[in-house]
């Protein structure tokens, strides 16, 4: 029974891996960014939501419709700003340039909202706390919600790449920015675009953090590495594959710690490890 | 003598069947042209002999011995130089340094000996005026000559060539021709894809035609080019 | 009325002055090769029309509108295509996505994804393979049909023939010389014979400038292939 | 007409950087303890920017996990002095030890590419941590003192470590040189632009890749045995913390990827920003990431490309002689 | 050479290390408040011997980073010169601190690591009582622990089953080693699962364990990030244990809020509060007095670190002053292992406790109950165990009855 639990509970955990993940995905699968500031993207996201639950006294999710907007915008902003320049001259500098904005955005945030800890879970009540049993094995509320959100978002953003027009347009702009400017795409405003989008799942993926566990400006870096994993072990480039990716992870976590506590990260990474491995050996 | 064969090669990507039971021999120092249309497998043919490509089946032997499992690196020491049909220069260095690669790593060539084989690979290949530009900066063409003059300063017994001379003015491919001819005069083994036929033929003594996969002719190169199969398959209405 | 109009249009790589002070008109329908030795700025030249290069001086005019500045994505709603050298197709993505791609922002015109595919027969098998999956030649027929369903009403074609069979390149002539509403074309052509056949003028680049431009009634092989060498500098010839 | 490796300015940079070292050997007997102390820090960053430079600018192997050998360094250094190795040898030792570790992954990281390398290598770094976590005897997740090294006065303590990190910094300086200078450079370059095209010129790609990685790894452990040795203190997050990578990475670009002279300079820079800047707390943090995005979009070739001339006699060039060459 | 520094003959030099930035910052946050009202009453000097010297501190971060504190600490020791150190908060900070002076023959003095981490964790042998010639700590250690639990926790009726989360860092390691067996010789049955990694996101493994064995006190060290998200775990799961016993977490009231509803209640200890009745020495501020002042100053609650990084300044004074000659690093650490001063923390006495370097401080349990001031959470004292000096305000209430 309680292997079961751990690998039900790995699912949950999974989901919330996955939506980290999908950002991220967006822009290192697609548009070979590797996106040091990630993780510092969301719990600024998250920061944000907290900072509207709480001045204007709404519920989180209110303040999440609100924030996302501004994600949105931000991403866009940075994209065209910042991001676009830097990939213009090799693949290494977005990676410097992330990691510039990832130490800027934890500073600032240590300054603007000092070293204390924050957590949206406090507001959303049984949400958070609650939970309903499904023969014998505990189903978290949140656990559930999250893991909708993910499959929903990861799946949603996985038809509009590989189905629309603009997914197309997202995929060759990756691949060839000058050329895609050739067959009449706008491929500056597509990247801010897709940028866009991914700094808007980060701050639903920081959200859904600040509320399982709990945000401070220095708990960006700490699931970065997790989301990274879930990404390669579901295959650059595909959002599906990060959402099995996230799951697969999740569950490795928490039958490890089913084993004993002290595995459960560690066999996160042996499986991340093992999948690189078999994957390069057969292709 | 032989210097290079390929028995009853295959090659499969998924269902397409994109060498099927292919056999080729070259004698040292035969000049061979391979034709055939767009898709005919023809830069296949080359990947497996060259070894960036394994084929599902068949041996690649070269000057006798078995080299079908060994890696295009063993493969270009024991003297295979290849030129990609799409240049891949290494665009961060210089021309001279492109090339010196080949010198050092394939002909085995150290320090001044290197040098000046280097250069003297430049001189034939008419990139000297080019020898201290990055590779990146390259328009196609000169990308293309590149791609040879580095197969040739690894100086190979065998020589896979892949489409290095479209896109010539005529005077330019006369030089090309020049060049090749005096490979071949220094004992070289040519194997050469080319679709400007006419350019081909000034060279080579043997014209294989591929079309789907197979070898559908072999010989004298007027005559293969006079064959009606090829005709049809290849050279196309009006020629 | 000339469809595109360049005046003294210079482009650059670094120091280099690839393209200098061009000057060029192309009427609506005409038909123009564009030849010159290995490095005199061809591809340069067609890039800087296309958007894909920055000029570094002078102007260009197409249909009437100054485009000098502006984006390459917009000359391409304007109905100016570039199929560029070395193809650069999207090499992750099938045949068929790299055709759809390019008829999302299509013109409104006669070329759809069904009649390029029937235009170039070759393509139909070839739909759901990865570009970068092609044979070199059937890169080369990608990146042109592709270049066609923006419906442009210039097309610069970087090395028409690359790589293609001679069957193909005839398959290529025939559908983009067939056509009733064909697009104006300047294409890079190093094959004398068939440049002169097809084109009704001549322009010789050597050392980024026009050192021969003529009616291709009105010149010979001889006088081109002299051309490109005309100003030969010495040290080439070491 | 031939080939040149060096010119005037070149050999002129070569003549001072050896004039430079035997200079640097001296300080511990002339300069106070400060200035021994901050240069063996200086040392050590330059070793690290050196030997990340040497995989991603010349290898074009972009390891996010150089932090595994660093870490490997440090606590291979603990467990030899553990057992009664004498300290500065278990430096040495340990280095060594970081390259044979390097030698073990190298069958497994160098089969990935591009992206998963990159989170490849660093999953193995945290993998590493997580089992050093495991072990108690190395302090588990309490992090390890090096006791070994309080049998010196802080003098000679200082001035053995100084030694010692120049002397890995000048052995590294000369082996990437050296290696630079010899075919290899060309061969690691070229695998760097294009790998197979690199095989299909000769190149034994694995295997260069390969020695590439142990010499890294190599230095790596160097690095991480004299920051315990510096520091005396290490705990397995943090040494074996991502942020390496992210100070390699700012060196190294804001210095010049891919050239021998830029991380010398990106490191000289980077800890300069931090000798004068670390004071103003999390300003100081929101300066160093504006300056790294500012190179990142200002300059992207970083520092040493503002500098014409070739310090070191690496790379080749064509010299004519005269016209009638 | 060595005994003597380069420092400027009348001016004393005092170097200050402590996290404020990096994942600890929230333990420096009130450090810049301290520090003001030390440098303050360290303008006016300090007469030592007969001699007056000008007082000058310098500050450092640590950025919670071992390495950079090694740095920060080398350089205050060679380019400052400084002639005594003090540093605060986690062995991610103190203990290179600590090293580099022992290494370099600087007095240090140092607090709030729990003083087995930080003799032990530095490479101590076990039975060793003068392990370090130059550095000296004072801090609650674990008999304070088991003192305070085993005081507190018979306040509420349980059945003595105490489900653990001992994290594998210096803490959990230090509790797991000596608490553990402690609490079981007191009569409680452990239910220990095994170390966990910090960062860890899911503990579904444990909480299944903990109501299995029907554990009604929980005993846990965790960072709050893992705290919360095992608490709110623990509440999806119906893992309701009626102590909530948290280190570590739970030091800092903004932690606690951030558990919202079930952070109500959770018990915790204190090694300072404002209704401590001790007064800095060197300030002459009492614990009240320092409490209000910063809740004034930085417009929010007090946190309990105010108190020991003030008696870090009040030791250094005392020893400072004590010493023959104050630029004699040797006389000073001597005169740190005589001392005996009054700090906010309490009155501390080197030489009488576990060890030469160590004074053992108290911590006392206590309990998150909603706030009847300013704030919504106050911290209430239910036992005084180990400093019967303090005054208990409460008794430590099952979880879940608060609200
Ligand atoms: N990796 C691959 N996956 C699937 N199909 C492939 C792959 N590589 C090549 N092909 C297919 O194999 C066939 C032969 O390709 P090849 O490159 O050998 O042709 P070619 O004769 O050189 O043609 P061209 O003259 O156009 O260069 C083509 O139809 C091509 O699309
Ligand atoms: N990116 C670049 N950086 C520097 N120089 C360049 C770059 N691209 C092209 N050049 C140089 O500019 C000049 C013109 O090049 P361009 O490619 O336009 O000529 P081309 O006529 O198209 O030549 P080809 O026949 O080789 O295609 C050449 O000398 C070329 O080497
Ligand atoms: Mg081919
Ligand atoms: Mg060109």
């Amino acid at each position: 029974m309680s292997w079961a639990n751990a690998v039900l509970q790995g699912v949950f955990l999974g989901g919330l891996y996955a939506l980290f993940a999908c950002g991220l995905s967006l822009m290192f699968g697609v548009m070979r960014i590797i996106n040091l500031a990630h993780g510092d993207l969301a719990v600024l996201g998250a920061f944000v939501v907290w900072w509207i639950a709480t001045e204007a006294g709404v519920s989180p999710w209110l303040a999440l419709a609100a924030a996302l907007p501004v994600a949105l915008g931000l991403g866009y902003v940075l994209q065209k700003v910042v991001l676009t320049r830097s990939l213009r001259s090799g693949e290494l500098t977005p990676l410097l340039t992330t990691f510039g904005l990832a130490i800027v955005i934890q500073n600032a945030l240590l300054l603007v909202f000092s070293p204390d800890v924050r957590s949206l879970g406090s507001v959303t009540g049984s949400l958070t706390t609650g939970g309903f049993s499904l023969l014998g094995l505990t189903v978290p509320y949140l656990g559930l919600l999250i893991l909708t959100v993910a499959i929903g978002v990861l799946g949603g953003l996985q038809l509009m790449l590989e189905r629309t027009g603009f997914g197309r347009e997202m995929r060759a702009a990756a691949q060839d920015p000058d050329t895609a400017a050739l067959v009449g795409i706008p491929a500056g405003a597509v990247y801010a675009r897709a940028t866009a989008i991914a700094v808007a799942t980060a701050t639903l993926a920081g959200t859904f953090l600040a509320i399982h566990s709990t945000i401070d400006p220095a708990s960006g870096p700490t699931q970065l590495i997790f989301a990274f994993e879930a990404v390669v072990i579901g295959g650059l480039g595909s959002l599906r594959g990060t959402l099995i990716g996230g799951l697969v992870l999740g569950m490795a976590q928490t039958i490890g710690a089913q084993i004993d506590p002290q595995y459960s990260i560690l066999a996160g990474h042996l499986v991340f490890l093992a999948v690189l491995l078999r994957r390069t050996v057969t292709t | 003598m032989t210097v290079l064969t390929g028995t009853g090669l295959h090659k499969r990507y998924g269902n397409l069947h994109v060498l099927d039971d292919v056999g080729f021999t070259a004698a040292a120092g035969e000049a061979i042209g391979i034709v055939g249309p767009n898709g005919a497998g023809k830069t296949t043919l080359l990947n497996v002999l060259a070894g960036s490509v394994t084929p599902d089946s068949g041996t690649v032997r070269l000057g006798g011995d078995d080299v079908t499992r060994s890696g295009p690196q063993i493969r270009c020491r024991r003297g295979i130089g290849r030129a990609h049909q799409i240049p891949r220069p290494f665009g961060g260095m210089t021309v001279l340094e492109n090339v010196l690669v080949g010198a050092t790593y394939g002909a085995g060539l150290r320090g001044r000996a290197a040098h000046r084989h280097g250069i003297e690979v430049l001189r034939r290949c008419e990139l000297l005026d080019l020898a201290d530009r990055r590779a990146e900066t390259l328009g196609l063409l000169h990308r293309k000559r590149l791609e040879m003059a580095r197969a040739v300063a690894t100086g190979p017994r065998v020589l896979l060539l892949d489409e290095i001379g479209a896109g010539l003015t005529d005077a330019e491919a006369a030089e090309l021709v020049t060049t090749i001819r005096d490979l071949v005069a220094a004992g070289i083994t040519v194997v050469w894809i080319e679709h400007i036929v006419h350019v081909l033929l000034q060279v080579v003594d043997r014209l294989i035609c591929m079309d789907a996969g197979k070898v559908i002719a072999d010989g004298e190169p007027t005559a293969v080019l006079r064959d009606a199969v090829v005709v049809d398959a290849y050279l196309g209405k009006g020629r | 009325m000339s469809l595109l109009r360049l005046e003294s249009l210079s482009a650059r790589h670094g120091l280099l002055t690839a393209v200098q002070n061009i000057d060029l008109e192309v009427a609506e329908g005409e038909t123009l090769a564009l030849v010159g030795a290995n490095g005199a700025g061809k591809s340069t030249l067609l890039r800087t029309i296309a958007g894909a290069h920055p000029p570094a001086g002078g102007r260009i005019a197409f249909a009437g509108t100054d485009i000098t500045g502006g984006p390459a994505h917009q000359r391409v709603g304007l109905g100016l295509a570039l199929v560029p050298e070395g193809r650069r197709l999207f090499p992750a993505m099938t045949v068929a996505e790299n055709l759809a791609v390019a008829a999302r922002r299509a013109r409104p015109g006669e070329w759809t994804l069904s009649s390029v595919y029937d235009a170039f027969p070759a393509l139909g098998p070839l739909r759901d393979r990865r570009a970068s999956a092609l044979s070199g030649g059937q890169q080369q027929l990608t990146a042109i049909a592709r270049a066609l369903l923006t419906n442009p009403r210039l097309l610069l074609i970087d090395e028409v023939s690359l790589g293609l069979s001679p069957a193909a390149v005839d398959t290529v002539y025939d559908t983009l010389t067939g056509l009733a509403s064909r697009p104006t074309l300047v294409l890079v052509e190093q094959d004398l014979n068939r440049a002169l056949t097809v084109a009704g003028r001549v322009i010789c680049l050597l050392e980024g400038r026009i050192v021969l431009a003529a009616g291709t009634a009105d010149v010979t092989r001889e006088q081109v292939t002299e051309a490109y060498f005309g100003l030969r500098s010495p040290k080439a010839g070491a | 007409m031939r080939v040149v490796r060096s010119d005037r300015s070149s050999r002129i940079g070569s003549a001072v950087l050896i004039v430079l070292g035997l200079i640097l050997a001296t300080v511990p007997q002339f300069f106070v303890a400060t200035v021994v102390q901050q240069l063996t820090s200086l040392f050590i960053f330059v070793i690290l920017a050196v030997m990340w430079n040497a995989l991603a600018g010349y290898g074009g192997l972009v390891s996010v996990g150089q932090q595994a050998f660093i870490g490997f360094g440090a606590y291979g250094t603990v467990f030899l002095a553990q057992r009664d190795v004498p300290p500065y040898l278990a430096v040495l030792l340990a280095a060594v030890a970081s390259a044979v570790l390097a030698a073990v992954l190298a069958p497994l990281v160098l089969r990935l590419r591009g992206g998963q390398f990159a989170v490849g290598t660093w999953v193995v770094a945290e993998t590493l941590a997580l089992l050093v976590v495991l072990d108690h005897s190395l302090g588990g997740g309490t992090g390890i003192s090096l006791r070994g090294l309080n049998v010196f006065t802080p003098d000679e303590r200082r001035a053995y470590t100084y030694w010692l990190a120049l002397a890995f910094l000048v052995l590294l300086l000369a082996a990437v040189f050296v290696l630079l200078r010899s075919r290899t450079g060309a061969g690691l370059q070229a695998i760097r632009d294009d790998e197979e095209a690199a095989a299909s010129l000769g190149v034994r790609v694995w295997r260069m890749k390969a020695g590439l990685y142990v010499l890294a790894g190599f230095g790596g452990g160097a690095a991480g045995a004299l920051i315990l040795a510096n520091t005396l203190f290490i705990e397995p997050r943090s040494i074996f913390g991502v942020q390496w990578t992210a100070y390699m990475l700012f060196m190294v670009l804001v210095g010049g990827l891919g050239t021998f002279e830029g991380p010398l300079l990106g490191a000289l820079l980077f800890f300069g920003v931090q000798y004068f800047f670390a004071d103003y707390d999390a300003w100081y943090l929101i300066g160093l990431g504006l300056t790294a995005g500012a190179f990142a979009l200002f300059l992207p070739r970083g520092l040493w490309s503002l500098v014409q001339v070739r310090l070191l006699p690496v790379g080749y060039h064509l010299r004519r002689d005269g016209p009638g060459d | 050479k060595g005994a003597e520094t380069s420092g400027g003959t009348d001016t004393l030099k005092i170097g200050f290390v402590s996290p404020r930035t990096g994942p600890a910052a929230g333990f420096g946050e009130p450090d810049s408040y301290v520090l003001e009202l030390a440098r303050k009453k360290l303008a006016e000097g300090l007469t030592i011997g007969g001699t007056k010297y000008q007082v000058v501190v310098v500050d450092k971060d640590s950025q919670s980073n071992p390495q950079r504190s090694a740095q920060v600490a080398n350089d205050l020791i060679n380019s400052e010169g400084v002639d005594l150190m003090l540093t605060t908060s986690t062995p991610e900070t103190v203990n290179p601190v600590s090293d580099a002076c022992e290494a370099a023959g600087v007095p240090c003095v140092s607090t709030v690591v729990p003083w087995q981490a930080w003799y032990f964790g530095r490479g101590a042998k076990p039975g060793q009582t003068d392990a370090y010639k130059y550095t000296f700590h004072f801090c609650f250690g674990v008999e304070q622990f088991h003192s305070a639990y085993t005081h507190l926790w018979p306040q509420v009726e349980t059945n003595r089953k105490v489900a653990v989360m001992w994290p594998n860092d210096s803490d959990g390691n230090a509790i797991r080693a000596s608490l553990g067996p402690m609490l079981e010789k007191s009569g409680y049955t452990i239910v220990d699962p095994g170390a966990y990694t910090n960062g860890s996101n899911d503990y579904s493994a444990q909480i299944a364990r903990f109501k299995a064995e029907g554990c009604e006190i929980f005993s846990t060290f965790p960072i709050p990030s893992d705290f919360a998200t095992f608490w709110r775990q623990a509440a999806q799961q119906g893992f309701r244990p009626k102590i909530a016993q948290a280190a570590k977490t739970g030091l800092f009231p903004s932690q606690v809020e951030a558990l919202g509803d079930i952070g109500v209640g959770v018990a915790s200890a204190a090694y300072w509060t404002p209704t401590y009745g001790y007064t800095s020495s060197l300030t002459g501020i009492g614990s009240q007095a320092l409490g209000d002042g910063y809740q004034q100053a930085a417009g929010k609650q007090w946190s309990q670190q105010l108190g020991p990084s003030l008696a870090l300044f009040d030791v250094a004074a005392a020893a400072l002053t004590a010493a023959a000659n104050p630029k004699d690093r040797n006389a000073v650490a001597a005169a740190i292992g005589a001392c005996e001063v009054e700090t906010p923390v309490g009155k501390l006495k080197w030489g009488s406790g576990p060890n030469r370097n160590v004074v053992a401080t108290p911590i006392l349990g206590g309990q998150w109950v909603p706030g009847t001031g300013a704030y919504p959470l106050d911290f209430v004292l239910c036992e005084n165990s180990s400093d019967p000096n303090v005054p208990v305000a409460g008794q430590l209430k099952q979880y879940g009855t608060l609200t």
